[in-house]
């Protein structure tokens, strides 16, 4: 897919909590197409800390207001200055990188988020609702509080929940959800994003039940297209750039 | 209607402005950005004799206005860059350079000689200053005894242009310079990366798999800039100078302090268009400025 | 309840905070933003035999995340100090060690005689790195058998703490390290400023009068990182690790290299208070992670 | 005089032109005194570009309304980013710095600026009436545009202007203005402050024709307050801190 760099203009924040914001960013004319799954590289102003671009995943997509939504946690500098981005700002990307999540054979999937990497799964929901899919969402978090853009989601599809504290949905980890056991014979695909080490289990039990898994892997990057050869993953074919040939993986295909 | 050529001792540039190894892949993926053919020269990615996977990650670490990366040359080896990229490459319109890395004078010899066989290949450059391998890399370019020996085995089987590239972790560049120009360079790049180091104070852990890596970017530019000007001193040949060029005005500063041409390198990765706008801006500059060449800048200092 | 004192080879510091030579002057300069005694240390400024003018303004370029320096040492002679600053200095109620640079070994050793005398000096620091005088200073600094010879000489006549401050622009600094340890060295602190250089694309000339001069600050620190941490490795003798440090995990990480203390310079510039800052930064750190002393940070990067 | 680093709030930023601002800061409690001829080191958030501090003269001060004026002129990133704070922004001083002007012995007195070097000179006005003098400003710029602030110096003072294109007052430099030639002879003290070249020619015209002359540098500095050695002049006495034993010198004391 072809590459881009242009300056979007911001024309929301809206601030989910203390650590989550949404912003809505358009397009100065008509918005190429993309996919879910990819992301884009955010050019980060103003940040004496901040010397390359942030990788952040395609949260949404309006393809005719020509808008997408990135969903950002703040976690170091680069996010919190994007965080703190206005309305009229403007916000510079090179976009859209990477490859994107497959369509599933059949039916039934499942996709599993936790933390930011809930951000690809919400126009990944919406891409399987436009090709005749039901996706089923099961979203974690350590709080209730980690839980957010519920509704957006639940607007989807059929939307489970887990935290640690129990604060809201089953308490545990994703992987304790009884989702993960009473369907697992249904359930065709498995398309999950977040903090490695949930992938990992979540991968591994897609495994052990046959079950095809797609992660979506955040490598730190210095590019974000191919350029710099930083990103790796270890696969079955040696390393492959997390950019270009990611970042999303089957999960059988890493080396984990 | 301002010159932009650039004689880099015989081989004719048509402007300045190169982009740097390991910082532009093959230049595809630049391609959606801008017309490649608009630079003076590509430098294609460091290539080995043999395949080599590179370092574990992670290989990148962000350091205030620089990063470090510890890639260590992953490649398919020359003979997969021979017969599969060579082909897609040469006719991309501007001279496409590949940078030569070995562990063993003899790799770097066999390397030169597979490149010397790919016609439209105009030159190679011979990275001795590369810090991220174990063994041969960064170690030829920091004594003048290695360095020389393993430009005057290249010599010997290459017969294009050769440039070396140098590391600037050494006591007295210039001394490096004179003994590989004596050794038979045709031209001289600088910088390399400086070694460096990060780590996480929350986990108290390297940030690298390799602990140190190279550090590239603007905050090395003021010592990439030192270096290039002791260097010119000491050489006759043409200098290709590097470390931490992000605009026009970088790239000025480095042909007034004596450099002939430029390579842009993680520039490229926040601005996939940075190198073009040089292009555009050397031409300007020269323009407001009343140079009717740019080749007038190089080393125009007035000291 | 953080234990903050760390042992440098038997001198005792409060806290492994120092300030570096050249960018806290006697201390003074700063009481009216705080309590210096707060400190582990002061290292005054460069300290000659004789009375030096320094070199000529322009002394100053900013560059990326740090400025290029080329005072040159700009001081009125030890013998000055000891009779008009010393006396003034002496109770500040912190170590205030005397850094010592000079064009000769004779000087070194005249100069560090002098300091000898002044009962409320602990210590000295050898500045043999330093780039910005004609003659001598980093010189020294830059192969072994001449950073062995003032070393040894100054040993002899020196009796207190001997710290040996080296520069970064070598090929092997734990080498360097290795071998002012073997000549007597208390303690080893890195790194002094890396040459560059700096030029005004607009009137292409230099903007130091000198043309080069020292690199500091943030654009520095992996390379001192990584230097602190080749060094450790090398010697047995404390380190005080410097080089870009701007805040508490900027400290932490050279604590974690290797450093036992640690100098701050070119961040007093921009923020006067930021030493004090440090000390209290290290004991939250500490008690946020379970360290009782904080000397249990050195070298405890886990590899 | 004691220094002092505070975080003072923005509380104007009235634009003069495309190149020149005013800003009036708040200080959070109770202002310490300042002198006419101090300047402040201006911390530049925000600025990649921008590492170090950025020394401004005092332009006025209301000890009142606990406010001092800056008067900015945008000539790099630095000065950009000042010139771009808005009401309510923190803006970190330290403060106050440098020597300042002294009091003239006898009445006469004029104070000669150009360009940002005018900045000084407002609140020196000031200090002059409140001490009883009567102050003349002769204010010089290429063209009219660069004549700012005149409404607030000729409130204090009679002003003469000159330009080099003669939009504004008389046609050159401030050196030919009449008020050098014809009251020469009644000055007893002149202040200048603006480019080396215009205040080395008004110092070489103070000296001869007997007139004291102080004038204010603005040699680079990296600290502001004595700790760097950087922003030396060279003076009789040989190399001298522009930002302690300065920024204001007897224009004699200086090696120009
Ligand atoms: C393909 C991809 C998609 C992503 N999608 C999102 C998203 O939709 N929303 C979101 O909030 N975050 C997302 N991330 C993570 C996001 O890129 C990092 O949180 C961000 O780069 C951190 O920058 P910082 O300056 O705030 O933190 P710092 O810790 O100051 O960053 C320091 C350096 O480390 C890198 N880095 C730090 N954490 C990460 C991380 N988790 N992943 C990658 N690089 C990191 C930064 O890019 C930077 O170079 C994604 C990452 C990748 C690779
Ligand atoms: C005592 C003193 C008082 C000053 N008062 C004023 C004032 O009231 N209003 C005003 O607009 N300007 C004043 N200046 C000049 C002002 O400090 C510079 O214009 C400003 O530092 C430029 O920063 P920059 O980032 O915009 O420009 P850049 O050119 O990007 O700055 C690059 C570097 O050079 C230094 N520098 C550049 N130009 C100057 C200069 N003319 N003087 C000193 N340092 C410079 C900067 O501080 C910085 O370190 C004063 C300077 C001094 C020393
Ligand atoms: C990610 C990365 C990979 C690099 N790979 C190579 C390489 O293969 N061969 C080489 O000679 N230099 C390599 N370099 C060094 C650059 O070519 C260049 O010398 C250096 O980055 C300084 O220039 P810059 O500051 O413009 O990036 C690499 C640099 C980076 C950042
Ligand atoms: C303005 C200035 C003056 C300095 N003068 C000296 C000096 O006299 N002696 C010395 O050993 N180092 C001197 N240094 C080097 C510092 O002590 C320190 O080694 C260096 O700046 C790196 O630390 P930093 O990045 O924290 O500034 C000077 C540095 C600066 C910026
Ligand atoms: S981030 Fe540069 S190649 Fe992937
Ligand atoms: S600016 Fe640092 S001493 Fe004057």
């Amino acid at each position: 897919m072809k590459k881009y760099i242009d300056d979007f203009k911001v024309i929301k924040n809206e601030r989910l909590n203390y650590e989550y914001v949404i912003l809505t960013l358009q397009h100065p004319g008509q918005m190429p197409e993309m996919m879910p799954g990819q992301f884009v590289e955010v050019r980060v102003d103003n940040g004496p800390n901040t010397f390359l671009r942030r990788p952040i995943s395609i949260h949404d997509v309006d393809m005719e207001a020509n808008t997408m939504k990135l969903l950002v946690q703040e976690i170091g500098d680069g996010t919190r200055l994007m965080g703190q981005l206005k309305e009229g700002d403007n916000c510079n990307l090179v976009y859209p990188l990477g490859n994107s999540f497959s369509l599933p054979e059949k039916k039934r999937v499942l996709l599993v988020g936790g933390g930011c990497g809930i951000a690809p799964l919400l126009y990944m929901g919406r891409h399987l609702v436009a090709n005749g899919i039901e996706p089923q969402f099961l979203l974690g978090a350590r709080t209730q509080e980690g839980l957010i853009a519920m509704d957006a989601f639940s607007e989807l599809g059929q939307l489970y929940t887990t935290t640690e504290d129990g604060s809201h949905g089953t308490k545990g980890f994703v992987i304790h959800h009884p989702v993960m056991r009473t369907q697992s014979p249904e359930i065709d695909q498995i398309y999950t994003c977040g903090p490695e080490a949930m992938m990992k289990v979540v991968a591994k039990y897609a495994k052990n039940h046959g079950i095809k898994c797609e992660v979506s892997l955040e490598n730190h990057m210095a590019c974000g297209f191919g350029a710099c050869l930083c990103c790796v993953a270890d696969t079955l074919d040696g390393h492959k750039c997390t950019c270009t040939d990611g970042p999303v993986f089957d999960s059988t295909y890493l080396k984990w | 209607m301002v010159d932009l050529k650039i004689d880099l001792n015989g081989l004719e540039l048509k402007n300045p402005v190169m982009t740097a190894s390991g910082t532009f892949g093959y230049g595809e993926e630049f391609m959606d950005f801008f017309d490649i053919s608009r630079l003076g020269g590509v430098m294609v990615k460091g290539t080995t004799l043999e395949h080599r996977e590179g370092n574990a990650y992670p290989r990148m670490a962000e350091t205030p206005q620089g990063m470090l990366n510890a890639v260590g040359l992953q490649n398919k080896g020359v003979h997969y860059f021979a017969e599969h990229i060579y082909p897609r490459i040469k006719d991309y319109g501007t001279h496409m350079f590949v940078n030569v890395s070995g562990s063993k004078i003899e790799d770097y010899i066999k390397t030169a000689e597979v490149v010397n066989d790919l016609e439209h290949i105009p030159g190679i450059e011979l990275n001795i200053s590369c810090p991220n391998v174990k063994e041969g890399g960064m170690a030829f370019g920091t004594s003048c005894p290695s360095a020389v020996a393993v430009v005057e085995a290249v010599r010997k089987v290459y017969k294009k242009h050769l440039m070396v590239k140098l590391s600037p972790n050494v006591t007295n560049i210039a001394e490096i310079g004179a003994a590989v120009e004596g050794a038979g360079a045709d031209s001289i790049s600088l910088i390399n990366t400086l070694l460096g180091m990060a780590i996480d104070a929350k986990t108290r852990k390297p940030i690298l798999s390799t602990i140190t890596g190279g550090l590239s970017g603007p905050a090395v530019k003021p010592i990439a800039l030192r270096m290039v000007w002791q260097v010119a001193q000491a050489v006759k040949v043409p200098i290709v100078g590097m470390g931490g060029i992000m605009n026009t005005t970088d790239a000025i500063e480095f042909m007034l302090a004596g450099a002939s041409a430029i390579q842009v390198g993680t520039a490229n990765f926040i601005d996939p268009c940075v190198t073009d706008k040089i292009v555009v801006g050397l031409e300007q500059y020269c323009q407001e400025n009343g140079f009717s060449k740019v080749s007038d800048l190089i080393g125009a200092m007035e000291v």
